[in-house]
């Protein structure tokens, strides 16, 4: 489904992605793990296209994507939440919800017809507005909501674009412990053909929802393989978990 | 009958000064010559053009159309007359032109209906082309704002120039507006290795350009010559002594010795405090026009429409008359030098007079 | 995301009768300054398109009215086309030429647009100014107007042209109102919240930024050509930045993205203007005055802030205090994109 | 001509004086534009303040010196009292207001030039002590540009140093890109705006009595100089010393060479360097602000 | 050294504090925990001048603060790290550090850029960084150096460990540990219950905008009552 082989890329003299290479299976879901700064947001960039790679090949369902844009790539089913919210201000949780689909289904260019109010994608907005729960919130402007309630349409919004691959940075950061339930709840109802990468930095929520865990540290990975091997793992312990984690 | 003329002028923007001028002459005019009208009156209407030819167009239509004046006078720019001349041509509103020199205007898009008393671009520069190579000048360096009226001036005096047997060594029309420094111009033009150099400028930019070639020293070596709005007698002072011994043609000079400049001069002095400029005199020249029109016809209007290219009169420029192939004003061009004296005080000494100058028909058909 | 409210709506019925009203009624000059009016709408309303809705502040508005009103003048008069045809074809170069500033200028964002676009302006101003072709500083004297006597219109009656750009600039508003609600609408809406995500979320963004501009150029060079038949007359003074900067004061004054506030700030500005400048000449002082004031009183502009008193006024009253179970509103994040 | 190294040297100095006009003008504007992220449009009408308050400094005293010692300063007044009344309302409130609040300041300034000193042109005569020239490889040039060029370079390095001993710069952008945390750092945010604003304007203030003996007086000189001004701090990139620097200097040299070399294109040389800075390096050439 | 009583405030009409009473003493480390929107936030932005106090009061070393400018405060000996960092974009990693050259407190062998390195070494690897370049958890680092900077006496924290992995979080609370030990005193705001209650001397909880408990923050990790009702744990 998704391929990444010897990625690698560096700004200036610093290394931030050094010779990553992974699999994803269709319906595999995975776990970014590793220490602040061992460019796990970047390896996100690198794949959705916003920056582009030294050297190394990224493929999608076969494809080579190396040369495509950003916007090619949500194409072929790529989609992303970001680690910071970056929302639609003056826009409602619908309309931002319908305008995402609009966008992946090709809905955006008539200048005449309002391709977001289609009978599908009104129902899909209402769908995955219900999924992150913000149902009750569909005709609040984006600039009213509680930060939570932003963390929830910032993967609502990754979920509208319709992805076969998706990606989520920190989606449960700064989110408190009931909300971050709710999440993980979530994420088990998708559906199971569905390819998730996800960076999390929460064990908990990381390790319930993960088949398979990456661990990077300075731009390599430095583990692959299943959650309980990851918590186990020496190196993961030292580089990543500290000894801090067991008692957390 | 009452008579009412238009007057559109430029009262804001970079030639307000210049409306202001010729409104002021226009008036001394109706105080001097207008006061036994006997039944007829005269009524005036001023609108601003904002130097903006939509603007302009749309104030002529106004005068014309909603307070059905009998003529319009005024347009200091070029552009604004050309926009309006299909509008006062279809209307058959008579247009004294108070200022723009545009030499189409009464050459190949000349109409019965626009009578210029002011002068054309080709008019004022034209003469001094075989006076420079009689006085001995054989190469010229030339300079101008590029635009149109800066392109007319020059290629009036070239042609002469060169026909008289003077040669132009290069010249450049400057950026107009946006050139404030003139120096690389003035380099280029002091290596250029002409006798002197001649060049159209007014306003702020003929202040400019006068006060750098003196700062450059080229005062000192090469001659400058130029229409007479370089040194008109409004921005001299400000040019200070560079401008001495700068030598150039114009309608108008306030030195010009006669009775009527003598009565037009102090009187304006009077209410302004200060000489009137070339300018002032247009204006004045076109308000006796129209009042000689008036006088001529008896209440007619048909007849004053006619009359007023008919006017004949000796004015503070000397003996005016318009010429019926063009309808652009007959003049002398004065020729003269620019005294400044030790205490910065500014003079004027006409060293030439060339008497009735009138242009070519350029292809103008008046009908 | 525009909704043509009922209130808009109204607006525009309102304006459009008694602009239909002034064609037949008002004098000579009170047809002129509503042809004035209703040019200055077409532009107002068309860089409402683009800086309200889009984002995209452009000063170089009015080089699209100078394309499109030498256009005009070129096909008409030189090229031999008849008049309709070339008012037609004049869109053209309207539409190419929006285009491209949009493609070039995709990656240039907030004040460096608003430079950008204003040296596109002035290089279209410089060209046309130096080019004797075009007639340089003087323009082009003696444009036709289109004929449509043969169904029986006069264009040069000067109540059925005034009557004919009012409904011109009508349905170019109804237009754009349209295109607003459209896919696109949206789209370029969203473009202007947020264009990172937009692009993340598959979006194209270079091309609908210069469908955009396209678009808005185009409406501006339509004016341009019915100008140039009002005043029979082109000139590069119709592509002074100042013009834009004049359009853009009006599109504030009336009220940013609401598409029908432009109309009503460049009536605005054009009665003020005529209305100031009988009794001195020094009108810019007044507009300046008031361009501050307006700017000052909250910047939403005379139609936004009738919107936001109407609102006011129909608003329930908000439900009190104790919210300590929303969260808060966190300030934008320091390095967001 | 072109052979002739005092021909090419003194044009060479044409270019650097017109350069260091731009930079009085720009560096100002990129000092309020660039680092406090406000787009100042009436900067130039402030700069035209500077050339009609120390025209009639000069009338008065008969000295240049008093017009170039207090025209800046009164210049620097007119800012503080804008920056009170209108300019701190709006600090904040994105590029557009700015714009049109400013563009507000552009029409009244515009009239108020008209009334008090009418419509015609103004001269100021350079001080006596200048008011020579001096002879370099044949050619005669103005002592009073030599002084102009030297005054660009002084007012650079004092800035230059200014800004590199206090970190003032940082303090600004900072503040910019978050008042309340800046202040919780310690920063006086409002006397800090309020002090670089003055600045700007004691610069725009400068560049016009300086100015003035060169271009004369007039009122519209504001927009004339406004546009090139810009044109300079965005492709030097905003609120960079260096980059006012290098952008007058590379809009300076342009004009005057093409001027000299390619006349027909001098009139949009300066807009075409701009264009093809903005799609090559959108944000200038050296923007101050690290991203 | 920080007394707060009776404090009430919100934004514009709307009242989120009801009377919030909070004291940090000498040498104390003391936290303030609560649910999302409870009001943590506000109150250190009250205490920062940020917001005014519309009822109660606020003193620091005895003083009132309600005329003191948010501006005067790091002079007398408070530092603020927000919770969403506050790095400033524009600036670069040393340029954010060195924008408190002017304006820090000084003291006996205060605090200096090379023992800010020493604390967090990462921040020496990214000195020419933009801020927003560098990723979220050296952010926070980034945020805690530069409170430093200013050498408090009281230093607040909001939220620190956001985003920061558990290696980063557990580095942090030895580091918060070195400076309770050192002497200074620190307010601590906290969504990690467990980093929260192992550092701070002290704690109160935060609820509807009133203060539901306080007491020694050992004593609070008994209360599940108290934890599930008011901190959602
Ligand atoms: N545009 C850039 N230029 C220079 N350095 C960069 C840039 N973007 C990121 N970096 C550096 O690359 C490293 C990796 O950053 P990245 O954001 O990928 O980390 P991360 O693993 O997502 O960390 P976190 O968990 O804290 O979000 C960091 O040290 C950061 O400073
Ligand atoms: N700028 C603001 N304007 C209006 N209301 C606000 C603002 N900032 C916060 N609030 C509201 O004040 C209340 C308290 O917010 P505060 O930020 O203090 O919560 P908090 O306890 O810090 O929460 P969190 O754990 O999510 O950071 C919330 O209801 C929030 O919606
Ligand atoms: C002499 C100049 C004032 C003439 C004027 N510039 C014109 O356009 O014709
Ligand atoms: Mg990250
Ligand atoms: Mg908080």
């Amino acid at each position: 489904m998704l391929e990444v082989i010897e990625l690698s890329k560096a700004f200036g003299a610093l290394r931030v992605t050094n010779n990553v290479s992974f699999k994803l299976e269709q319906g595999e879901r995975r776990v970014v793990l590793g220490p602040n700064g061992a460019g796990k947001t970047t390896l996100f960039n690198l794949l959705t296209g916003e920056l582009a790679p030294d050297s190394g090949k990224i493929n999608i369902d076969g494809v080579t994507v190396n040369q495509m844009l950003p916007n090619e790539r949500v194409r072929l089913g790529l989609g992303r939440s970001f680690q910071k919210n970056n929302l639609f201000t003056g826009l409602t949780v619908g309309e931002s919800l319908r305008l995402a689909l609009a966008i992946k289904r090709q809905k955006t260019f008539s200048l005449w017809r309002d391709g977001t109010r289609d009978a599908g994608i009104v129902e899909r907005a209402e769908e995955i507005a219900g999924m992150v729960g913000l149902t009750t919130q569909i005709d609040v402007s984006c600039d009213a909501l509680s930060y939570g309630a932003r963390r929830q349409l910032e993967v609502g919004l990754a979920l509208a674009s319709e992805p076969k691959v998706l990606l989520m940075d920190e989606p449960t950061s700064g989110v408190g412990p009931d909300m971050t339930d709710a999440f993980t709840a979530m994420v088990g109802g998708l559906p199971r053909d569905l390819t998730i990468l996800i960076i999390e930095h929460d064990l908990d929520v990381a390790f319930d929802i993960a088949d398979s865990v990456t661990v990077l540290n300075f731009g390599k990975v430095v583990f692959d393989g299943t959650p309980e091997a990851a918590r186990t793992s020496r190196e993961v312990r030292e580089i990543y978990l500290g000894d801090w984690a067991g008692d957390a | 009958a009452d008579y009412k003329v238009g007057l559109l002028l430029p009262y804001s923007g970079v030639y307000a000064s210049l409306g202001n001028d010729i409104t002021a002459g226009f008036n001394l005019a109706v105080e001097h010559f207008g006061k036994d009208l006997g039944d007829d009156s005269l009524t005036l209407v001023q609108e601003d053009t904002e130097v903006k030819p939509p603007v302009g167009l749309a104030k002529a239509r106004k005068l014309v159309l909603q307070d059905k004046v009998d003529a319009i006078s005024g347009i200091v720019s070029s552009g604004v007359l050309a926009a309006l001349r299909d509008f006062v041509h279809q209307t058959e509103t008579p247009l004294i032109v108070a200022n723009a020199g545009n030499d189409q205007m009464t050459g190949e898009r000349c109409s019965p209906y626009i009578i210029r008393v002011s002068f054309s671009n080709g008019q004022v520069n034209r003469p001094m082309g075989p006076w420079l190579v009689e006085k001995g000048v054989k190469k010229i360096y030339t300079l101008a704002p590029d635009y149109a009226a800066g392109h007319q001036m020059i290629e009036a005096f070239s042609k002469s120039f060169t026909e008289a047997g003077g040669e132009i060594v290069d010249g450049q029309f400057t950026p107009f507006r946006k050139t404030k420094d003139f120096g690389p111009y003035l380099t280029a033009a002091a290596a250029s290795g002409a006798d002197g150099i001649f060049v159209f400028y007014a306003g702020g930019e003929a202040i400019g350009f006068v006060k750098q070639y003196g700062e450059f020293g080229i005062n000192e070596k090469m001659p400058l010559y130029g229409s007479g709005w370089l040194t008109s007698p409004l921005y001299v002072a400000a040019e200070g002594k560079a401008a001495d011994g700068v030598i150039t043609s114009l309608n108008y000079s306030p030195s010009i010795e006669n009775p009527e400049n003598e009565r037009f001069q102090k009187d304006y002095m009077a209410t302004h405090d200060r000489p009137a400029s070339e300018y002032a005199v247009q204006g004045y020249d076109a308000g006796r026009l129209v009042i000689e029109a008036i006088k001529a016809s008896g209440g007619d209007k048909d007849a004053f429409k006619k009359n007023l290219s008919k006017v004949k009169f000796s004015g503070p420029r000397g003996p005016l008359e318009i010429d019926p192939a063009t309808n652009n004003i007959v003049q002398n061009i004065y020729i003269y030098e620019t005294k400044v004296a030790e205490d910065g005080s500014t003079s004027q000494e006409i060293l030439d007079v060339v008497e009735a100058v009138r242009d070519a028909p350029n292809g103008c058909q008046m009908n | 995301m525009y909704y043509p409210s009922k209130l808009r709506s109204a607006v525009a019925a309102l304006l459009f009768v008694a602009g239909i009203v002034a064609a037949f009624q008002a004098g000579y000059f009170g047809k002129e300054i509503l042809v004035e009016i209703a040019l200055y709408a077409l532009l107002a309303l068309s860089l409402d398109f683009l800086a309200g809705f889009g984002g995209m502040v452009s000063l170089g508005h009015a080089a699209f009215y100078g394309i499109g009103g030498y256009a005009y003048v070129i096909l008409s008069m030189q090229a031999g086309v008849p008049p309709l045809a070339a008012m037609g074809l004049a869109l053209v170069p309207c539409f190419a030429a929006g285009w491209l500033l949009g493609i070039v200028t995709s990656k240039v964002r907030g004040i460096f647009y608003i430079m950008a676009t204003l040296a596109f302006g002035q290089m279209i101003y410089v060209f046309t100014f130096q080019n004797r072709m075009l007639g340089g500083s003087d323009g082009i004297a003696g444009v036709p107007r289109i004929d449509l006597s043969a169904i029986g219109i006069d264009m040069n009656d000067p109540s059925i042209f005034a009557c004919a750009v009012v409904v011109a600039t009508g349905l170019v508003y109804l237009v754009f109102s349209r295109i607003l609600t459209s896919s696109f609408g949206r789209t370029l809406v969203g473009l202007h919240r947020n264009e990172n995500r937009m692009r993340a979320l598959g979006l194209s963004v270079r091309w609908y930024k210069a469908m955009a501009s396209a678009l808005a150029g185009t409406a501006a060079g339509f004016a341009g050509t019915i100008a140039a038949q009002h005043t029979m007359f082109v000139s590069p003074g119709m592509m002074d930045w100042t013009t834009s900067g004049e359009v853009l004061i009006m599109v504030i004054l009336g009220g940013l993205e609401t598409l029908i506030g432009p109309i009503v700030g460049a009536a605005f500005v054009v009665l003020l203007k005529h209305e100031i400048s009988e009794f001195t000449n020094h009108w810019h002082f007044f507009i300046g005055v008031f361009l501050i004031v307006a700017i000052l009183a909250g910047g939403k502009g005379l139609y936004g802030s009738l919107e936001a008193g109407v609102a006011r006024l129909t608003r329930k009253k908000p439900v009190a205090d104790d919210a300590s179970d929303a969260a808060p509103a966190e300030t934008p994040e320091a390095g967001n994109a | 001509m072109l052979t002739d190294p005092g021909y090419l040297f003194v044009q060479f100095l044409n270019g650097l004086q017109f350069s260091m006009l731009l930079f009085l003008l720009s560096v100002g504007l990129s000092v309020t534009f660039g680092l406090m992220n406000f787009v100042n449009l009436a900067h130039g009408a402030l700069y035209a303040c500077g050339a009609f308050i120390g025209y009639s400094i000069a009338m008065a005293t008969g000295s240049f010196w008093a017009a170039f010692l207090l025209a800046p300063l009164a210049v620097c007044v007119i800012g503080a009292v804008l920056y009170g009344v209108l300019i701190r309302q709006v600090r904040s409130a994105g590029p557009l207001t700015q714009v049109l609040l400013t563009f507000g300041l552009i029409f009244i300034f515009l009239d108020a030039f008209r009334v008090i000193w009418g419509d015609l042109a103004l001269g100021v005569s350079a001080p006596t002590l200048l008011a020579t020239n001096i002879h370099i490889f044949g050619q005669t040039y103005p002592l009073y540009r030599l002084f102009l060029i030297c005054l660009g370079l002084a007012v650079y390095l004092i800035l230059w140093l200014f800004l590199e001993r206090t970190n003032i710069g940082a303090m600004v952008r900072a503040s910019v890109d978050n008042a309340e945390m800046a202040s919780c750092l310690g920063v006086n945010v409002e006397r800090l705006f309020f002090a670089v604003f003055c600045t700007g304007c004691l610069l725009a203030g400068l560049a016009g009595v300086v100015a003035a003996p060169i271009v004369s007086v007039y009122p519209g000189m504001d927009l004339e100089i406004l546009i090139p001004t810009l044109i300079v701090v965005v492709i030097g990139g905003l609120g960079s010393l260096k980059g006012a620097i290098v952008g007058s200097l590379l809009i300076g040299m342009l004009q005057t060479f093409g001027q000299v070399l390619i006349p027909q294109l001098a009139g949009s040389l300066s807009y075409i360097l701009l264009g093809a800075t903005l799609i090559l390096r959108p944000e200038g050439l050296f923007p101050a602000r690290a991203h | 050294m920080l007394e707060i009583s009776g404090l009430h405030t919100g934004y514009g009409e709307k009242r989120v504090l009801h009377g919030v009473d909070l004291t940090v003493g000498e040498g104390e480390v003391v936290t303030l925990l609560g649910r999302n929107g409870a009001g943590k936030t506000t109150t250190l932005k009250a205490v920062m001048s940020l917001l005014p106090a519309m009822e109660g009061e606020i003193r620091f070393d005895g003083a009132p603060l309600k005329k003191v400018k948010t501006y005067d405060l790091s002079a007398i000996g408070l530092s603020f790290v927000p919770e969403n960092r506050g790095i400033f974009p524009s600036l670069s990693v040393r340029e954010n550090l060195e924008l408190t050259r002017s304006t820090r407190r000084e003291v006996a062998n205060g605090w200096t850029m090379e023992r800010v390195f020493e604390f967090f070494p990462r921040l020496r690897e990214r000195l020419d960084n933009g801020g927003s370049q560098l990723s979220g958890g050296e952010q926070q680092m980034l945020a805690i150096a530069r409170g430093l900077l200013l050498n408090p006496k009281l230093l607040i924290l909001d939220e620190p460990t956001e985003g920061l992995a558990p290696i980063v979080v557990k580095q942090i609370h030895e580091r918060l540990m070195e400076l309770k030990k050192a002497g200074l005193s620190i307010l601590l705001v906290e969504q990690n219950f467990g980093f929260a209650t192992t550092l701070a001397d002290r704690a109160f909880v935060l609820g509807r905008g009133e203060i539901q408990w306080s007491g020694p923050s050992g004593d609070l990790r008994g209360e599940s009552d108290i934890q599930h009702r008011w901190l959602g744990v």
